[in-house]
C-alpha cells in the first residue's frame, strides 16, 4: 500500500474512497460481490426501494445504443419490508457504507420509507430517487419540479437524522436550481446524474424497442452532459456531489472529481465489467502518486478554469 | 462466475454462413454444463458496448464453442476473430438443462440458431439414452445439423424435409413419441416455443426449453431481462439468472 | 430509378427528399460539394449567420467523446453581408432549397437578419437558431426561455414571407412547450435538436479541454434523445418537425420519421462521411422498396404505440 | 480531394516504438505534395468516431507512408493493422510547404514527431539543393531520424547530440547559418515553434511551420482548427485548410 489518501467525505458521510456502486445497477450487492470486494469499494447504493413491491415494466426492457444503453425497468424492486428481512442480512457480512435509494410515487411515500428504512443501523444514508425517467406516476414529474423536490427533501430529512442525499434528473434545464432547493429544504447532498430520456424505434415493426416506449439512456454517451451538470451545480452550489454518468476508467473519476464531485458511482460499467472498482482503485492510486497529490479529495471542484 | 481472458484457438465457418468459435478456457471448460451460457464482450472497445450472450455449444478438453450467426455488429467482430485473439469471457452463466428424470429418450427441438446448445447437451447425455433431433427452419438454409443426432428436419418452404414448422412435425410424429418415456429439451424462436408449449400440456409431455431476452449483465443485476411467471404474476422470473432453461409449464411465452 | 417518391414537405416547403445538412457541418456549401452533389441532396442549411463577422471562440474548439464530440465553434461566421455578396453566388449554381439559419444576441438582430436576407430569391427559408450553447449572450438564454422563443418567433415572421424554422435546445425540461409556442407565435417548423451542453477536463492541468469550458455535445451519442425529444414534440404539438441529431445512416433517418419528422438533417457525420447523403439516399430507396412504402413521407410519425 | 477506400500494405516497427504504415493508393500517392496530411478513419465503426489527421510521411510509386507513434486509442488501432486492411482515407488536405523560392539550403528543424513530413519534403526537394536536418527531442528516445539527411540532433536531457532544445543548437550554428542562402521548414511542438519563429524573426530566416490542431472534418467545414492570424486579428486561419504549413510570420503560435 502506498500512502496515497484515498478517503473522501459527502457531508458527513465517510467514505475510505470515492468509489460507489450505483442504484439499480448491483441490485442488493448479492451478484457483484463475486467479482467486487465489497469491503474494499467506498460504498453501495441499492435498487430503488418502494413500500410495496414493484413488478417493473414488461420486456424489453433494455437496448443498446451508441456508447450507451437505454434502460426501463420500471423500479422493479422487492420492497422496503422484504428488504429488510431478505437483503440486509447478506449486505450485514460487510463493512461497506449502504446507501438506501428509496423511490415512491408520493411525497407521502418517499416519507414512509425512510421512516421505516431508517432504524435499521447498517443503513448510513438515503439517496432519493426524484429523478427516474421509466415509470408513470412520480418519478420524473418531481425531478422536473423545483417545488416538489424542496418538499420532498425537507419531508424526508424530518423523519430522519441520517444523511439524505437527493438524486436529481439531468433532463431539466437548469439542475442547480435544484440542487439550491436541496441545500436550502435541508439535504445533505445531492447526485448527478440519473438517466436522460431516450428511446430507439424498430424500423421494420415501427414500435418503441422499448416497451415502455421511452427509457434512460447511460452509459460512456452522456459523459460529457454528466460532467457539465456537475460543473453547474458546482459553480452554483455549496453543496456536495457525488458524480454519475459514463464513468468506465479511473480517469473518469478523476475528470468528475476536478469538475466537482466528492464521490461517484459506478453504474452501467458494472454489466461490463463487474470488477471495475478494483482496476480503478488502482489507477487512482497510482495517478495520486505520479502526481504527488496525498489526498485525492482534494481534487474536488480543483479545475482550472 | 468469473470473467475470463481467453484466448480463441479457431473460427470455424460452417455452411450456411454458421460460425463456430473454438476458445480456450479451461475453467469454464471444466465447470459449464448444457444449456448454460457465456456473457462475451466481442472487442476491447466500447464499441459495442454490451457483452452478447452466446449459449455454449460443445466442450472438449480446456476448450468451450459457441455458435452462431452474423446478425448486427457484435457477432460481425466476433466472425472475425483468429486463433490467439484475446476475448472477455464472463460465464458459466444461468441454469442449464436438467438431465437428470425420470425418461429414456431425450426428443430434441431446435428452431434455426436455436440448434446451438445440443452438441455438448446431447455429449452430456451420454449413450444410455435414445436421443431423436427435431431441427426446423423456415428454408433449408436455416436449418442446422451440428453434432446432432437421429434427425428430422421441418421447413416452412418445404426446401428440406417436411413442409411445415417443427410442431407440426413433431404432431405427425405423436404415435411414435407417445411410445416413448421423453423429454422434450427445446431452443429456439418465440413463436416456436409457444406452439411446442400448448403441444407439450395438450400431450402432457415434460419440456424444457432455453429462452432468450435482451440482456446487460447476464448475472442478475441489471433487471434487463424479466420473463413472466406463471406461479407468481406479481414478480417476473429473470432469463438470465432463473433461466435461461425453464420448465415450459413455469413461464408465459 | 424506382418509383419510389422520397419527396417530403415541411410546411410549405417542398424538398425532394428529407435529406438537409446541417447548419455549422457544411459550412456554406463550397467544401461539401467536393463530395456530396447538391443537386441531388434535399436540401442545405448555412452555418449560422450573424449580423456581422464573428470570430468565434479560442481553440481548443473540438474534442471526441464516446460516440460523440463536443464543440465550441462560437458561431464563427463571415456576417450577413459578405454571406450575400461572396458565398450566395456559389450556391446560386445548384439547384438546392438553401435554408438561412440566423444567430443572434438580440431580438432586434434576428429580425435584422431575416430582413436583410429576405430578399434575397435564393433563399428558400431561415432556421432560427435560438439553442447555441457555445456563445455568452444570446444563444442558450433564449433557447431556454418559452417567451423569449415566442417573442422571437412572432418577430421574425413580421419581417419574411419565407417559411422560419425554429431550430430548438434539447437542454429544457420539456421541449414540447418550446414547440408548441413556435406554433402559436406563427412559425412554419421546428427542428429538433441542437447539440446538447456537456464539457470534458484534461486531467493532468485540471482544464477544460474545450477553451470556452463547456460545448455542445453531437453523434451518434445522442441519438436515443433527440429521438426521444422529436417524439414528445410529435406527440404533443402538431407542427412539422426537421429531426437532427445522430444520424449516420438511412436507418436513423426512417427512425427519425417514425418519430416524427418530416425531414432530417445531417451534422457530424459530414465531418466523417462527407459523401453520406449518397448512401443515405439509396438506402432510404432501397428500404421504401423493399417494405412496399410509395411515399417515403408516409413515415413520418407512423410510430405504433 | 477525394474520399479513398486504401489497402494497408504493411505496418513497420521502427525502433523507440515509431510506425510507419505503407498504404496503397494512387490517387493519394499521385496527386500529394510534402506538408499536405490526410485524415484517416482507422476503424469501420463509430469507435473511434473521427478522423486523425496525418501527414503524408512519404511516397513510393503508388503508395504512400504515414509515421506515428501509439499516442491514444487511434494509433493504437492504426498500429495494430496487417497487409490487406482497409482503411477510409480522405485527403490530400491542406497546403504542403512551398519548395520553391530563392533558396540554396533547406533547414529542416524537427521536434519528436515532427519529423514525419520530411522524408518525403526531402525526396521531392530533389538534388539541387542542400540540406540540414535539426532534430530535437526530450530524450535520445524521441530522436526520430527516418529518411532525414545531414543531421545535427538536439535533447533536451543531453543522452543525444547536444544538450538543449534544438533552437539552441540553431543557435550554436548561427554562423553557418548565417552564410547559407536558406529556407527553414519546421514541424513540432507549440513551443519549439514558438522558440523557432523568434529565431527566425530576429535572423530574417525565411521559415515555413507545419502547425497541429484538433480537427473533426480537416477540409474546411467544421472550424474547429483556428489559428490567430498576425494580418487580420478579427479572423481566424484554419489549420486544415489555410494550413498547416504557414510562413511562420503569419501566425501567432
Ligand atoms: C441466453 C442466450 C443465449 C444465446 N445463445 C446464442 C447462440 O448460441 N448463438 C447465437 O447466434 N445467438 C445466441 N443468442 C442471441 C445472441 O445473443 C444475439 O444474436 C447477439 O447478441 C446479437 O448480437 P449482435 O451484436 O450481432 O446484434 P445486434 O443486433 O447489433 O445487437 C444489438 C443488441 O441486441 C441484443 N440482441 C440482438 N439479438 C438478440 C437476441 N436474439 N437475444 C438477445 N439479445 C439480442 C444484443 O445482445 C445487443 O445488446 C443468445 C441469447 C441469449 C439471451
Ligand atoms: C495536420 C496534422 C498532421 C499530423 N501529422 C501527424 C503525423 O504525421 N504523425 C503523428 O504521429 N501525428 C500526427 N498528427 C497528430 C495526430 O493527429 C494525433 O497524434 C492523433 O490524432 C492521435 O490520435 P489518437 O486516437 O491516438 O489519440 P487520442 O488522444 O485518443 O485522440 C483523441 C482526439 O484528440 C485528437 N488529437 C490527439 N492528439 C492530437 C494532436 N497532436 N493534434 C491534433 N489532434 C490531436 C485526435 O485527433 C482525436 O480527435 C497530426 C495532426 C495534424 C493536425
Ligand atoms: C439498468 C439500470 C437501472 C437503473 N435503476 C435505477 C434505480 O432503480 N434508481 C436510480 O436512482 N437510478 C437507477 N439507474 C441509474 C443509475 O444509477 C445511474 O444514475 C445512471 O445509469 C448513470 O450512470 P452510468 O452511466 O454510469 O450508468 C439505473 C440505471 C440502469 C442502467
Ligand atoms: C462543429 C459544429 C458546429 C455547429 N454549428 C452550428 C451552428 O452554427 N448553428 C446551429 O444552429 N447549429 C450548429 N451545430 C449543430 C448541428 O447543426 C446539429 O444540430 C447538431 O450537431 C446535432 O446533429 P448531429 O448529431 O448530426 O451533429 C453545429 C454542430 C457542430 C458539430
Ligand atoms: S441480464 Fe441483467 S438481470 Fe438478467
Ligand atoms: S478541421 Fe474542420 S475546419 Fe479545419
Amino acid at each position: 500500500m502506498s500512502n496515497v489518501d484515498l478517503s473522501v467525505q459527502v457531508g458527513t458521510l465517510k467514505f475510505r474512497n470515492p468509489v460507489l456502486l450505483a442504484s439499480g445497477t448491483v441490485g442488493y450487492g448479492n451478484e457483484i460481490s463475486e467479482f467486487t470486494d465489497l469491503n474494499k469499494i467506498g460504498g453501495i447504493v441499492t435498487k430503488s426501494l418502494s413500500l410495496k413491491p414493484r413488478k417493473g415494466n414488461p420486456p424489453q426492457r433494455i437496448v443498446e445504443t451508441p456508447a450507451g444503453m437505454l434502460n426501463a425497468i420500471g423500479l422493479a424492486n422487492v420492497g422496503v419490508e422484504v428488504f429488510l428481512k431478505e437483503k440486509i442480512p447478506f449486505l450485514k457480512q460487510y463493512d461497506v457504507p449502504l446507501i438506501c435509494n428509496i423511490a415512491a410515487s408520493t411525497v407521502e411515500e418517499y416519507v414512509e420509507c425512510t421512516r421505516i428504512l431508517t432504524s435499521e443501523d447498517t443503513i448510513k444514508g438515503f439517496e432519493i430517487n426524484v429523478s427516474c425517467p421509466n415509470v408513470k406516476e412520480g418519478g420524473l414529474q418531481f425531478g422536473n419540479d423545483v417545488k416538489a423536490v424542496g418538499n420532498i427533501t425537507e419531508k424526508v430529512k424530518a423523519v430522519t437524522n441520517k444523511p439524505v442525499i437527493i438524486k436529481l434528473s439531468p433532463n431539466v434545464s437548469y439542475i442547480s436550481e435544484f440542487a439550491r432547493v436541496v441545500k436550502d429544504s435541508g439535504g445533505d447532498a445531492v447526485s448527478a446524474i440519473n438517466t436522460l430520456v431516450g428511446t430507439a424505434f424498430n424500423i421494420y415493426s415501427r414500435k418503441p424497442k422499448i416497451h415502455n416506449v421511452s427509457g434512460g439512456l447511460s452509459g460512456p454517451a452522456i459523459k460529457p452532459v454528466a460532467l457539465a451538470k456537475v460543473l453547474e451545480i458546482r459553480q452554483n452550489v455549496d453543496i456536495p456531489i457525488i458524480g454519475i454518468g459514463g464513468i468506465m476508467t479511473w480517469k473518469d473519476v478523476v475528470e468528475f472529481m476536478i469538475a466537482g464531485a466528492s464521490a461517484i458511482q459506478l453504474g452501467t460499467v458494472n454489466f461490463i465489467n463487474p470488477s471495475a472498482s478494483k482496476e480503478i482503485l488502482e489507477g487512482l492510486e497510482n495517478y495520486c502518486t505520479s502526481q504527488g497529490i496525498e489526498q485525492l479529495s482534494e481534487l474536488t471542484g480543483s479545475y482550472k478554469i | 462466475m468469473v470473467t475470463i481472458k481467453a484466448l480463441v484457438e479457431k473460427t470455424v465457418e460452417l455452411d450456411n454462413q454458421i460460425f463456430l468459435l473454438k476458445i480456450k478456457s479451461p475453467e469454464i471448460a471444466h465447470s459449464i454444463k448444457p444449456g448454460q451460457f457465456l456473457n462475451i464482450k466481442v472487442s476491447e472497445t466500447i464499441y459495442p458496448l454490451l457483452r452478447r450472450p452466446f449459449s455454449v455449444c460443445d466442450v472438449e478438453d480446456d476448450f468451450f464453442y459457441i455458435m452462431f450467426n452474423v446478425f448486427g455488429e457484435g457477432t460481425k467482430i466476433l466472425a472475425r476473430k483468429h486463433f490467439g485473439d484475446e476475448l472477455d469471457v464472463l460465464g458459466p452463466l444461468g441454469n442449464g438443462f436438467n438431465l437428470n428424470g425420470n425418461y429414456d429418450t431425450a426428443v430434441i427441438v431446435a428452431g434455426g440458431l436455436g440448434a446451438a446448445p445440443f452438441p455438448y447437451f446431447i455429449k452430456s447425455l451420454g449413450g444410455d439414452k435414445k436421443i431423436f433431433s427435431f431441427i426446423g427452419g423456415r428454408t433449408y438454409r436455416d436449418v442446422i445439423t451440428h453434432g446432432m443426432k437421429n434427425i428430422s428436419i421441418a421447413t416452412d418452404d418445404g426446401s428440406l424435409g417436411y413442409k411445415g414448422n417443427v410442431v407440426e412435425l413433431l404432431n405427425e410424429n405423436i404415435e411414435l413419441l407417445k411410445s416413448q418415456k421423453l423429454k422434450i429439451f427445446a431452443c429456439g424462436p418465440n413463436a416456436m416455443l409457444r406452439a411446442l408449449k400448448n403441444f407439450c400440456i395438450k400431450n402432457n409431455f415434460e419440456c424444457e426449453v432455453s429462452t432468450e431476452s435482451s440482456m446487460a449483465c447476464g448475472f442478475g443485476i441489471c433487471q434487463g431481462c424479466p420473463i413472466e411467471s406463471t406461479k407468481n404474476p406479481d414478480k417476473y422470473l429473470l432469463v438470465c439468472k432463473d433461466g435461461p432453461v425453464f420448465n415450459v409449464k413455469d413461464i408465459i411465452i
